[in-house]
């Protein structure tokens, strides 16, 4: 299929963006109350380089975009949803299949793993990235069952103690909230299949 | 939210213009605020860049200057800056000696800093500092967090680059000064990151937060409010057995932005009968409001084991903005 | 009330304890808390003492050394000191060539001060500060406060002193540095005076006093708070209505104690933009918490009009626990 | 008539510790919140001091009284109570009539006026022990009219401008709140009129 990679941005940023303080609330919990100002400060800035982004092919806009995230962002989420788009552009084919999806969100959770020094469970986005990426590799992913395995995800960061992230500092106290990075990332998957779905 | 601001979007940029405008015979500001350098470089000295969020001034800004920092990026409150403000930074003070990053070791900070070194393609090392003891440390863990003890290993690492030492050296000397020194915090009350417009957490008027960091994040307990003597009995405790040394030492009162200087003198005096206690003795000493956490009420103590050398680079002329001495 | 303390009524004594361990290559107290003096006097200098309520910390044991005061008094909080205090330091730093007393404008300052000069059977001059245009000026009543001012009187006539200057001449230097400065203040919370227990005065969250002197004092009105620029065009106008000069200025902005310095750096932005529309030009700087109000947020901005002597005797080295250069 | 100055002297210590409070609160309102705190830091150093305070004759015992206040309260309240009670111990015969008391008082508030550069109208202490010592030495004063006039005259000071100490700087503001030292010399004598009709 052809991803409707411009609509699929301006969903995911307007989402995000009015997602901040949500986003925010959950980081107060258990970070530094920014979360949502970062990625709000994020996606507009993406939004105000369009023009230049799609100027570009599909996976250098992508790339482009994840460049953006890390000049844009900072914090933790800066460099992670960043090479996150980065490794998607690099990744991606031109017309992918499901499963080229999941091959590509695989290695950027890889990616990101790398980068982060952390691994599935740790409490952070990765753990609704790296379910995510599994299942649609799996071959046996629909809109809904994504969408579904997304919130569910991010709501079993709950129960989980951290062991990434600024939440651990907290040590057992992380314990009873979501992670706000498990919550962004939730939120885009879910704008993602909004859109390939026909919702706006 | 009562704060001395205009727009909250412009605070940063705002205040970095009067920082600048006050400090000018010291600093300069690059451009789009991405950094404050040196207003004199010194060549064939290898360059000492630190930054972070915004949100603990002075740090690092006001450690700009002969005898400590080359330059700083300030982040947005609270957040690490970008790798786009390192690489240009770097660029500005980089007078072909390398660039020594000194970085507080939080994964946000980390990482663009990471990113930074991969993108700037010339000689950098990095320092990491997470002299926090309240933050349980293990290999599988983000471990400790920085914060005051930052401040020490600047000052030191900056008066060995002023006397000529390479990158590799003033590496291994940051590192053994971080190894050399322990911070614990406390908070009274929650900062108002101006973004966000409320406190960051909500605090009962008899409870404070044991071990909080300098995000207003929550620290790891939450317990009554305590009395001096007993907040700098835990603290102390934390740090000494952690530290296991004896022996003379820097010991260093921080304020977090909201305290008065009549209780930082207290705790000095409370903990330093504590650290007694100890056997460490306080040689040196600072006391002040120097690795903030905005508006917060509460203070951390530091305390850096002192050999000759460590001492010998935090007695060495220093003329920054918030540190001055011997010029 | 949340405070770094112990026992309410030990929080002077144990927080000047902490001061004097900390600072002690620098001063030494007197006896029973009386006073804080230079640990190293200069036979046939002019001996600078001030004093006043404690709560302004660092003001004004903050500023004993080389080339600020001999002694300072610190009375119980927001309460001037008594008369024996000044007289036991004038006795213990008079090396021969008389004493000045520098004392903030508040009667119960001045008429101390004054008991202890008659009872002192010594020669003694006093400089009175009253930089504080909030407040109306007239022959019949108290006068002016003296705020933030105070420190800039005791710069410039310490480094004289150092000099050599005798008694008349510094005496002459104080009145007229403090003629040439104009102070004004803001407060965004009231302070909470330990032995009380509670805010001075309620507060709401949209509210601000302007005009508000050091002590926890409601100021001359309430507002409705507002943003640094209309705080600073406020602030600046008073001060340059009333000094009615152009030219080259020093330019302090004093936190109050509960105030980061992200706010003071901003505030330094807002009123430096105010002040060049009066043709003022801060060619000095100085910003941070230095005569304060306890844990009060806000900050006031003060003013002296620079002349060749008055900025030699600023740009003089200092080396006290609160204000350090050249030295 | 021989004035039982310790009965008197404990009274009125006793008074205004136990009134800290309400000084200090009326302090808060348009001083700095201190009145209560250093009238009672004074009179208990007084307290503690007694020994050695009578063991002097009377005049001097005053005068003691006087310099320990000087001594110990500081702020404007101190130097003023001070020169009150030395001009007291300096002026008071041994066995004083109305009329010398009155004199006395006199005497002292212009000590007070000097020391104070302050006079009658400035909403300040003066304001109550002014009327006091001008009726004591009219000839006319009984116990219940000196104490109705020092409450009268406290309460005066309610709707009076401060021109003179802390409150000044408040301007029309002072306006509406009661003098804490006016009430402060209320206080006192009160204290002295309830022990020489023999209340303790
Ligand atoms: N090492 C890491 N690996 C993966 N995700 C991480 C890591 N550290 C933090 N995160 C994610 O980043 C989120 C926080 O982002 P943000 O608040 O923007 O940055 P910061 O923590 O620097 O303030 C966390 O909720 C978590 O999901
Ligand atoms: N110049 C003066 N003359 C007479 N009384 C004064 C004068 N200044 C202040 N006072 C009195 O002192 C009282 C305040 O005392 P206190 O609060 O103890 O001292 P301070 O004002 O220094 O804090 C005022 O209420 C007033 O009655
Ligand atoms: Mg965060
Ligand atoms: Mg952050
Ligand atoms: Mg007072
Ligand atoms: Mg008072």
């Amino acid at each position: 299929m052809a991803l409707p990679l411009e609509t699929l941005l301006d969903t995911v940023s307007a989402r995000i963006i009015s997602a901040a303080d949500e986003l925010t609330a959950l980081d107060s919990a258990i970070g530094d109350a920014d979360h949502g100002l970062n990625m709000k400060r994020g996606f507009e800035a993406v939004q105000a380089d369009k023009a230049g982004i799609f100027a570009k092919p599909p996976g250098e806009a992508l790339k482009a975009v994840g460049m953006t995230l890390v000049m844009k962002v900072g914090g933790a989420s800066g460099p992670l949803y960043g090479t996150l788009f980065m490794t998607l552009g690099k990744e991606l084919p031109e017309n992918p299949s499901v499963a080229d999806l999941g091959r590509a969100l695989q290695a950027s959770v890889t990616a990101l793993k790398a980068r982060g020094k952390a691994d599935i469970g740790n409490k952070t986005m990765l753990d609704v990235l790296g379910p995510v990426a599994a299942h649609l590799e799996s071959g046996s992913a629909s809109i809904e069952s994504v969408r579904a395995l997304a919130t569910e995800s991010a709501k079993a960061t709950i129960p989980m103690k951290a062991i990434r992230g600024r939440a651990s500092f907290l040590g057992d106290r992380s314990i009873g909230h979501m992670d706000p990075g498990a919550r962004s990332s939730e939120i885009m998957i879910t704008a993602v299949c909004d859109v390939l779905e026909g919702k706006p | 939210m009562k704060k001395l601001i205009n727009d909250v979007s412009n605070v940063l940029t705002e205040s970095l213009d009067g920082f600048v405008a006050a400090h000018g015979d010291i600093i300069t500001l690059g451009a789009e605020h991405k950094f404050v350098q040196r207003r004199v470089l010194k060549p064939g000295k290898v360059a000492l860049l630190s930054g972070g969020g915004s949100g603990h001034e002075p740090l690092h800004a006001g450690f700009v200057g002969h005898g400590m920092l080359d330059a700083a990026c300030p982040g947005q409150v609270f957040t690490s800056p970008t790798p786009d403000q390192m690489i240009a930074a770097a660029e500005a003070v980089d007078t072909g000696a390398g660039v020594l990053f000194i970085v507080k070791n939080y994964e946000g900070d980390v990482m663009n800093f990471d990113m930074a070194r991969e993108m700037a393609g010339r000689d950098i090392e990095t320092v990491i500092t997470d002299d926090d003891v309240a933050v349980e440390n293990s290999l599988y863990t983000t471990g400790r967090r920085g914060v005051a003890g930052t401040l020490v290993v600047e000052k030191v690492v900056g008066a060995a680059a002023e006397q000529g030492a390479d990158l590799r050296a003033l590496k291994q000397l940051g590192d053994r000064v971080n190894r050399a020194t322990r911070s614990m915090g406390v908070a009274l009350t929650s900062c108002t990151v101006p973004a966000a417009g409320k406190p960051t957490f909500d605090m009962g008027p008899t409870e404070m937060e044991m071990g909080v960091g300098i995000h207003g994040e929550p620290g790891r307990r939450r317990v009554a409010l305590r009395s001096a003597d007993e907040i700098a009995e835990e603290m102390v405790a934390a740090i000494a057995g952690d530290l296991k040394a004896k022996g003379n030492a820097l010991f260093f009162v921080n304020g977090f932005g909201g305290t008065p200087a009549m209780e930082l003198y207290l705790m000095y005096n409370a903990a330093a009968a504590q650290l007694a206690k100890h056997g460490i003795t306080p040689v040196r000493s600072l006391v002040g409001s120097y690795v903030t956490s905005l508006d917060m009420a509460g203070c951390s103590i530091t305390v850096t084991m002192l050999d000759d050398e460590i001492t010998k680079g935090w007695d060495a002329p220093v003329h920054t903005p918030a540190l001055r001495w011997g010029l």
